[in-house]
């Protein structure tokens, strides 16, 4: 027990301290500076609305001390995560604690500025300036020990990966390794300067803490404070405008680069492709390397699986949208053409069937509807069957919304002009973009597999249940964009047995042959493709079913066993 | 350019042609247009060269023109022929020479097809006795006027006075020469040279001391085409056409054009100063255009005709840079000046091409 | 069984059939009318699709001849048959009595000069694909000097009624991008234009050649046959032809213009063709008995027929048609 | 002077004058520019040239021919659906191709 109040060995920690907490600050006003006026406004009314203000807090201790998500996709990683930060912060909160509790009974009070300066750096070496209670001593163990033991586990996953169950992790730079090593011996040092108040201990302890602090905004651990600002933002329900700007901003430096995006982007099968991951997209990004970052937001097939599996939920894909957006592309589209389509048609009728363009590639699927709608008595108006308007998508797809509209208005205005209380889609390209995009007020929107499924549930639908093995694959902008998981999957189960894939719903694997991707050669594709059929023939099913043009198209070129449309497949057991 | 290439080709293609007696036929167009040109061809070959070129006051036109623009049926047109060999069967002639490059191109279409048809033949004899009580014998030889100079052409350079030769300089003229399309296009095998290289206007130049360009072009109609020219409206592709072809001769910089047909000296002509008013551009040198002459008339100028007896002055390309390159002497007054002196007055002078 | 086989042609098929029937234990005697034996095939330098040295494959068959009894220089001059068989005589006054006869003349090279509208022999720089190929092998023609821009004309001789050959000649399509090829490797630099009516790419291997020409050599194929070639001021060449995909006239000067001229029947066997009794077909090649099943044989018993003599065939196709003319002669023998 | 007719202009495209810039850049980037063998799929495929005359065989075309300003006028009417890619028998990347042409 040292009966003093101030040592030097504080002044890195302080400087370090004082360093990090302006440049948040500065950070913290330049982001909410760059958000929109309206943007900003649905800011400032979240932090007070009830709703979101709970959301707020929940978020911030389940995902940034916690770390639920990522206990529910890796309970090791989820420890070692939640070991360091809860940990951390909790040492924090009781050295505060203790400053307030226990300093006033040790006498030594300081007034004024003197007593701010002390407090600000007392907690955090207290016992070296004062005597803690066994409670609070034990608690203290406590939670260095945990802390430690998380560091232990970074170790073991920094030497080999596999065995916490991660294949590919990210490659950083000297900067990171460096910060990484201070982070680790922080508390080790702090435990040994506590156990034997060696000097030479306080003074690395305070140090490694100088280190972190300082490097932290220029290295990944970035994160650490950034994704407290991106929680809030997100649940005012902001979306991304520009791809460095304001909540983008936030998103990059929210990004704490853990790779798992890495593992699950389709793209991965082989080292040079799995430079196309949204983790190293956002890193090209946050150092302003423009051309690699449009690069690869080019080459994303847009699968939306990083996003869903991102244990901070970043919308990397919004900004991919966004880089893409921002390149000077001079097509100048004219569809005025549009204008002269006549939108004269026979009587309406209730369902309006819409193919589309990749449907038109497909004809089997198409037969199959009109078989399935004729056999179910619906009665039905096919829009396109003699070829139709893009929906405008793939056009979106390139960042040009705009250019798009003409195709939105035109197939808004035939859809409309039908009468139709309900739109029937075979693509679920068309799917998202109708659900997204359009404004068809009163008409529902379906995908064949909800329909289908309806037309089954409601008897209007009679199928014979055969015993072939089928496997599903879930098309991205059906599954993991809009949760259509079970239809396809009961639509299954009463015309055949239903086999599972290797990884599913928002885990299956994309096609290969999204629309998403610009840049892919064929031979990429191919290895996209082929991974994904080996995982969807795991469990040796005789037959894929999708329910995407496209996927069945790329699947095709590449599958051991049949491929087919679930409404083939449906139309096959009439 | 390999001229042995050329000269194998032009040995392939020659025909024989009888040394004399042949029944002449005019041409509507070279009459028309150039009427001192057929007088010079009859003036050199019956009294420069003393051979027996008979002119039947009953021949017609061939029907080539209103046939090329579709305006009567070949057999009409047939049958007009048939009548012309008919009145050369009664002058007792058997070698037929034409003015006219169309009605070149029609003879031999004709002869060749009822070659082909025998029918054919029989039915347009069939038409001639019931139309005028005539019967036809076909021609024994059918020769193109130009034929006869490229013929005599050494017998005319013995004559010679004015070489194609620049006095000043002492090298020999540039000349473009043009063949009428229907002279080898359509029968390769009956004019001297073929149709790619013909030689039946290249062997007069150089057998009189000039010196042929071939220029990418050469092949180029001068522009006529029937349809493109008496359609109004149609003339501008006529033009384009002659136009192409100047362009193309431009950076040789030719002294003159010799034609073997009657309508393409006409265009090539008269385009230049249409090109000229329309655009401001001539292609001879300082403001005059390229003089674009008959076959008969650089024979007249070489064996020393006066300019103007051959016609020269209904040229819309002023004559006169190339007479003072030859060196042949002229008399600028009488350019104008009809039979016995008669003034007929200097026409109008056009905005971008000199006339004198 | 030693009779006597008189091949007459000395080129890849009468080697290839000389080799097979020596080997079934026949003695084959080799007639060829010039000074060496290997026919077209020993004056080029790398064979399509692969650009596989000719020399290698020629040394070969040379080798497989060497005790082969050879005549060169030499041409049958009279040939007559009767119950013993085939009595030929000799340009060199030698007597030769055979059991059976096989036609292996193969073809002559159309001539470039009866395209006039080419101005090959007129204009300096229009040469030959054979010609190309000298170069190749050589690396010496005054007409290549580093050129800028270089045109190949397909179906020159070929599919053409104005010549009298409607027949297509099979090789040049991908001898045209093999050259094009080479012409690339020689002058990367150089832009090359390949004129075609259609590409017929009929082998194994053919097709990846034409990808590789376009993608990798970045030959320009144009749609359309050159239709008039003249001559510029610094003589260079001025061509027009059309570009029927783009459906307009095409004008470009060029450096040098090759012409890929088609096979021809060869015509110095005319005469003894006449004495064997062995037609013509309607492109004037030699008329085998049956399409599929007589392509050797003739309407003349123990006349037979190998290669190019027939039609225009690949070196593939010559060597497959010498071998199974062996078989041929082979059977007629011991039947 | 007014003739009442003049002068048309060639019909020939002149290859010697022509300015391929933009075929050469785009050459670069997609090298599969070149193995176009104009069997027209995607013209018969198109979305867009149900409607018009897009045709992405013949703009290829253009920009080689030096109709640069032509080829990006029938861009403006690709409506980017991808089908042209999906049944090119050469495997271009034609819809890459489309951004680049004006990038």
């Amino acid at each position: 027990m040292n009966s003093q109040i101030f040592h030097p060995f504080v002044l890195p920690f302080v400087l370090g301290m004082a360093f990090v907490l302006t440049y948040c600050l500065v950070g913290l006003i330049r982001v909410i500076a760059q958000l929109p006026k309206d943007d900003r406004k649905k800011f400032w009314r979240s932090l007070v609305t009830p709703k979101t203000a709970w959301a707020n807090i929940r978020d911030l201790f389940g995902d940034c001390l916690f770390h639920v998500k990522i206990w529910k996709r890796n309970p090791v990683l989820g420890y070692m995560h939640s070991a360091i930060a809860f940990g951390w912060f909790m040492i924090i909160v009781i050295g505060h604690v203790m400053l307030f509790t226990l300093k006033p009974l040790q006498g030594i009070e300081v007034e004024g500025l003197q007593g701010m300066f002390t407090n600000f750096y007392y907690p955090i070496f207290f016992k070296y300036f004062a005597e803690e209670t066994p409670v609070f001593a034990f608690l203290m163990d406590f939670f260095l020990l945990m802390i430690i033991s998380g560091i232990l586990i970074a170790v073991v996953k920094k030497i080999h990966s596999k065995i916490v169950g991660v294949k590919r992790v990210m490659h950083f730079g000297f900067a990171d390794s460096l910060i990484r090593f201070a982070l680790w011996t922080i508390f080790p040092f702090r435990l040994i300067a506590e156990k034997t108040n060696i000097m030479a201990f306080w003074w690395l302890y305070s140090i490694d803490l100088l280190i972190f602090m300082c490097m932290l905004p220029f290295t990944r651990y970035m994160h650490i404070p950034t994704e407290a600002l991106f929680i809030l933002l997100r649940h005012a329900g902001i979306k991304v405008t520009e791809p460095r700007k304001g909540y983008a901003l936030a998103e990059l430096y929210a990004c704490p680069s853990c790779g798992l995006c890495i593992d699950a982007c389709p793209m991965s099968v082989n080292n040079k492709m799995s430079g196309n991951t949204s983790a190293y997209f956002m890193k090209k990004l946050r150092n302003k390397d423009t051309e690699e970052s449009q690069r690869i937001a080019e080459t994303c097939l847009m699968c939306g699986k990083c996003v869903k599996i991102c244990p901070v939920s970043i919308e990397s894909c919004d900004i991919k949208f966004s880089q893409r957006a921002a390149t000077p592309y001079y097509i100048n589209s004219d569809h005025s053409y549009l204008n002269d389509i006549s939108t004269e048609s026979e009587k309406s009728h209730k369902t309006l069937y819409f193919a589309g363009c990749m449907t038109q590639l497909t004809p089997k699927i198409m037969r199959s509807m009109k078989q399935i709608m004729e056999v179910a008595g619906e009665e039905y108006q096919f829009l396109d069957e003699n070829g139709g308007i893009c929906c405008g998508r793939p056009m979106m797809l390139s960042g040009k919304t705009a250019e798009a509209q003409a195709m939105v208005a035109k197939n808004t205005e035939l859809i409309k002009q039908s009468g139709a209380t309900k739109l029937v889609l075979s693509c679920p390209i068309c799917y998202k973009v109708f659900k997204e995009e359009y404004h068809l007020e009163g008409i529902e929107i379906q995908h064949h597999t909800q329909y289908i499924d309806e037309l089954i549930k409601t008897g209007k639908l009679k199928v014979n249940k055969g015993d072939v093995n089928y496997v599903y694959h879930d098309p991205c902008e059906l599954g993991r964009a809009f949760g259509v998981y079970d239809e396809p999957r009961e639509v299954l189960e009463n015309v055949g047995n239903l086999r599972k894939a290797k990884s599913e719903k928002e885990l299956s694997i994309c096609c290969g042959g999204s629309l998403g991707s610009f840049t892919l050669t064929q031979q990429e594709r191919d290895q996209v493709t082929e991974n994904s059929v080996n995982d969807l023939m795991f469990n040796n099913p005789d037959e894929i079913v999708t329910a995407c043009p496209l996927c069945l198209k790329t699947f095709a070129r590449k599958s051991p066993v049949k491929v087919k449309d679930i409404a083939e497949i449906v139309a096959e057991k009439l | 350019m390999i001229v042995e290439g050329k000269q194998k080709i032009w040995a392939d293609y020659q025909k024989d042609i009888p040394d004399d007696h042949y029944f002449y036929v005019r041409s509507c167009i070279r009459q028309s247009f150039w009427p001192a040109s057929e007088v010079t061809f009859l003036d050199i070959v019956r009294n420069k060269l003393g051979k027996d070129f008979y002119e039947n006051a009953y021949h017609t036109t061939c029907g080539g023109i209103a046939y090329h623009s579709d305006s009567i049926p070949q057999e009409t047109a047939m049958t007009i022929i048939a009548r012309q060999f008919a009145l050369m069967h009664e002058s007792g002639y058997e070698n037929y020479v034409c003015s006219c490059i169309t009605s070149f191109g029609l003879y031999t279409e004709t002869l060749e097809t009822w070659h082909e048809f025998p029918e054919l033949e029989a039915k347009i004899r069939q038409y001639l006795w019931d139309s005028c009580k005539k019967e036809f014998a076909k021609p024994k030889y059918l020769a193109h006027a130009s034929d006869m100079i490229y013929k005599f052409r050494f017998d005319i350079a013995k004559q010679m006075k004015f070489p194609l030769v620049n006095v000043k300089t002492g090298k020999p003229l540039k000349v473009v020469e043009h063949i009428g399309c229907h002279y080898s296009k359509m029968f390769p095998s009956k004019g001297f040279g073929g149709a790619e290289y013909p030689h039946v206007l290249v062997g007069m130049v150089e057998a009189w001391g000039g010196e042929v360009i071939d220029y990418p072009e050469r092949r180029q109609c001068c522009g006529f085409g029937f349809r493109q020219y008496f359609v109004q409206a149609n003339r501008g592709y006529s033009e384009s056409n002659t136009h192409k072809k100047f362009e193309s001769m431009e950076p040789y910089e030719p002294d003159l054009i010799i034609t073997n047909c009657p309508g393409c000296p006409y265009f090539l002509d008269r385009w230049q100063y249409v090109i000229a008013e329309q655009t401001g551009k001539t292609y001879g040198k300082n403001g005059y255009g390229i003089p674009a002459l008959t076959y008969e008339e650089v024979a007249g100028l070489v064996m020393g005709y006066d300019p103007w007896d051959l016609g020269l002055q209904v040229h819309q390309v002023a004559i006169e840079p190339l007479l003072e390159k030859m060196g042949i002497h002229y008399d600028p007054k009488k350019k104008y000046q009809g039979v016995n002196g008669k003034d007929l007055g200097m026409p109008q002078c056009p905005m971008h091409i000199k006339s004198v | 069984m030693k009779e006597n086989i008189l091949i007459i042609g000395g080129g890849a098929a009468g080697m290839e059939a000389a080799t097979q029937l020596q080997k079934m234990g026949l003695t084959p005697i080799i007639v060829e009318k010039s000074e060496a034996l290997g026919g077209h095939i020993a004056q080029w330098d790398r064979l399509f699709p692969a650009f596989h040295p000719a020399k290698d494959v020629v040394d070969k068959m040379l080798d497989q001849v060497k005790d082969v009894k050879t005549h060169l220089n030499t041409e049958v001059i009279d040939i007559q048959k009767d119950n013993n068989g085939f009595h030929a005589v000799l340009s060199n006054n030698e007597k030769i009595d055979a059991k059976a006869v096989v036609l292996a003349t193969g073809f002559d090279i159309f001539k470039a000069e009866r395209k006039q509208e080419y101005g090959y022999g007129i204009y300096n720089n229009v040469m030959t694909s054979v010609e190309l190929e000298q170069f190749f092998r050589t690396g010496k023609d005054e007409r290549i000097n580093n050129p800028k821009k270089i045109g190949f004309v397909h179906c020159v001789g070929a599919r053409d009624v104005k010549v009298c050959n409607t027949y297509c000649s099979k090789v040049c399509c991908t001898t045209a991008l093999k050259q094009a090829c080479e012409i690339k490797e020689v002058f990367p630099d150089a832009e090359v234009y390949t004129f075609y009516m259609d590409l017929r790419m009929f082998g194994p291997g053919y097709e990846d050649l034409y990808l590789k020409t376009q993608k990798d050599f970045d030959v320009k194929c144009v749609r359309g046959r050159v239709c008039e070639v003249s001559e510029d001021m610094d003589g260079k060449l001025v061509i027009k032809a059309e570009d029927t995909l783009f459906g307009k006239p095409l004008k470009m000067t060029l450096d040098v213009l090759v012409l890929m001229c088609a096979m021809e029947k060869n015509k110095s066997i005319d005469a003894i063709q006449q004495k064997l009794g062995v037609a013509n077909n309607s492109d004037g090649f030699m008329q085998n008995s049956d399409m599929y099943l007589g392509m050797n044989s003739t309407a003349q018993d123990g006349v037979f027929v190998a290669g190019a003599c027939t039609a225009p065939k690949s070196l593939p196709d010559t060597i497959g048609e010498a071998r199974s003319v062996a078989t041929q002669v082979y059977n007629y023998i011991n039947r | 002077m007014d003739f009442g007719f003049c002068l048309s202009p060639s019909s020939h495209v002149k290859m010697d004058s022509i300015d391929l810039t933009t075929f050469n850049r785009l050459k670069e980037t997609n090298p599969d520019v070149n193995t176009c063998i104009a069997c027209g799929s995607c013209t018969a495929t198109c979305t867009a040239g149900n409607f018009t005359e897009m045709s992405f065989r013949r703009m290829l075309l253009m920009l080689q021919r030096g109709k640069e300003d032509e080829a990006k006028k029938m861009i403006q009417r690709c409506m980017l659906c991808g089908k042209c890619t999906l049944v090119c028998p050469r495997g271009i990347n034609i819809r890459k191709i489309l951004l680049d042409i004006t990038r």
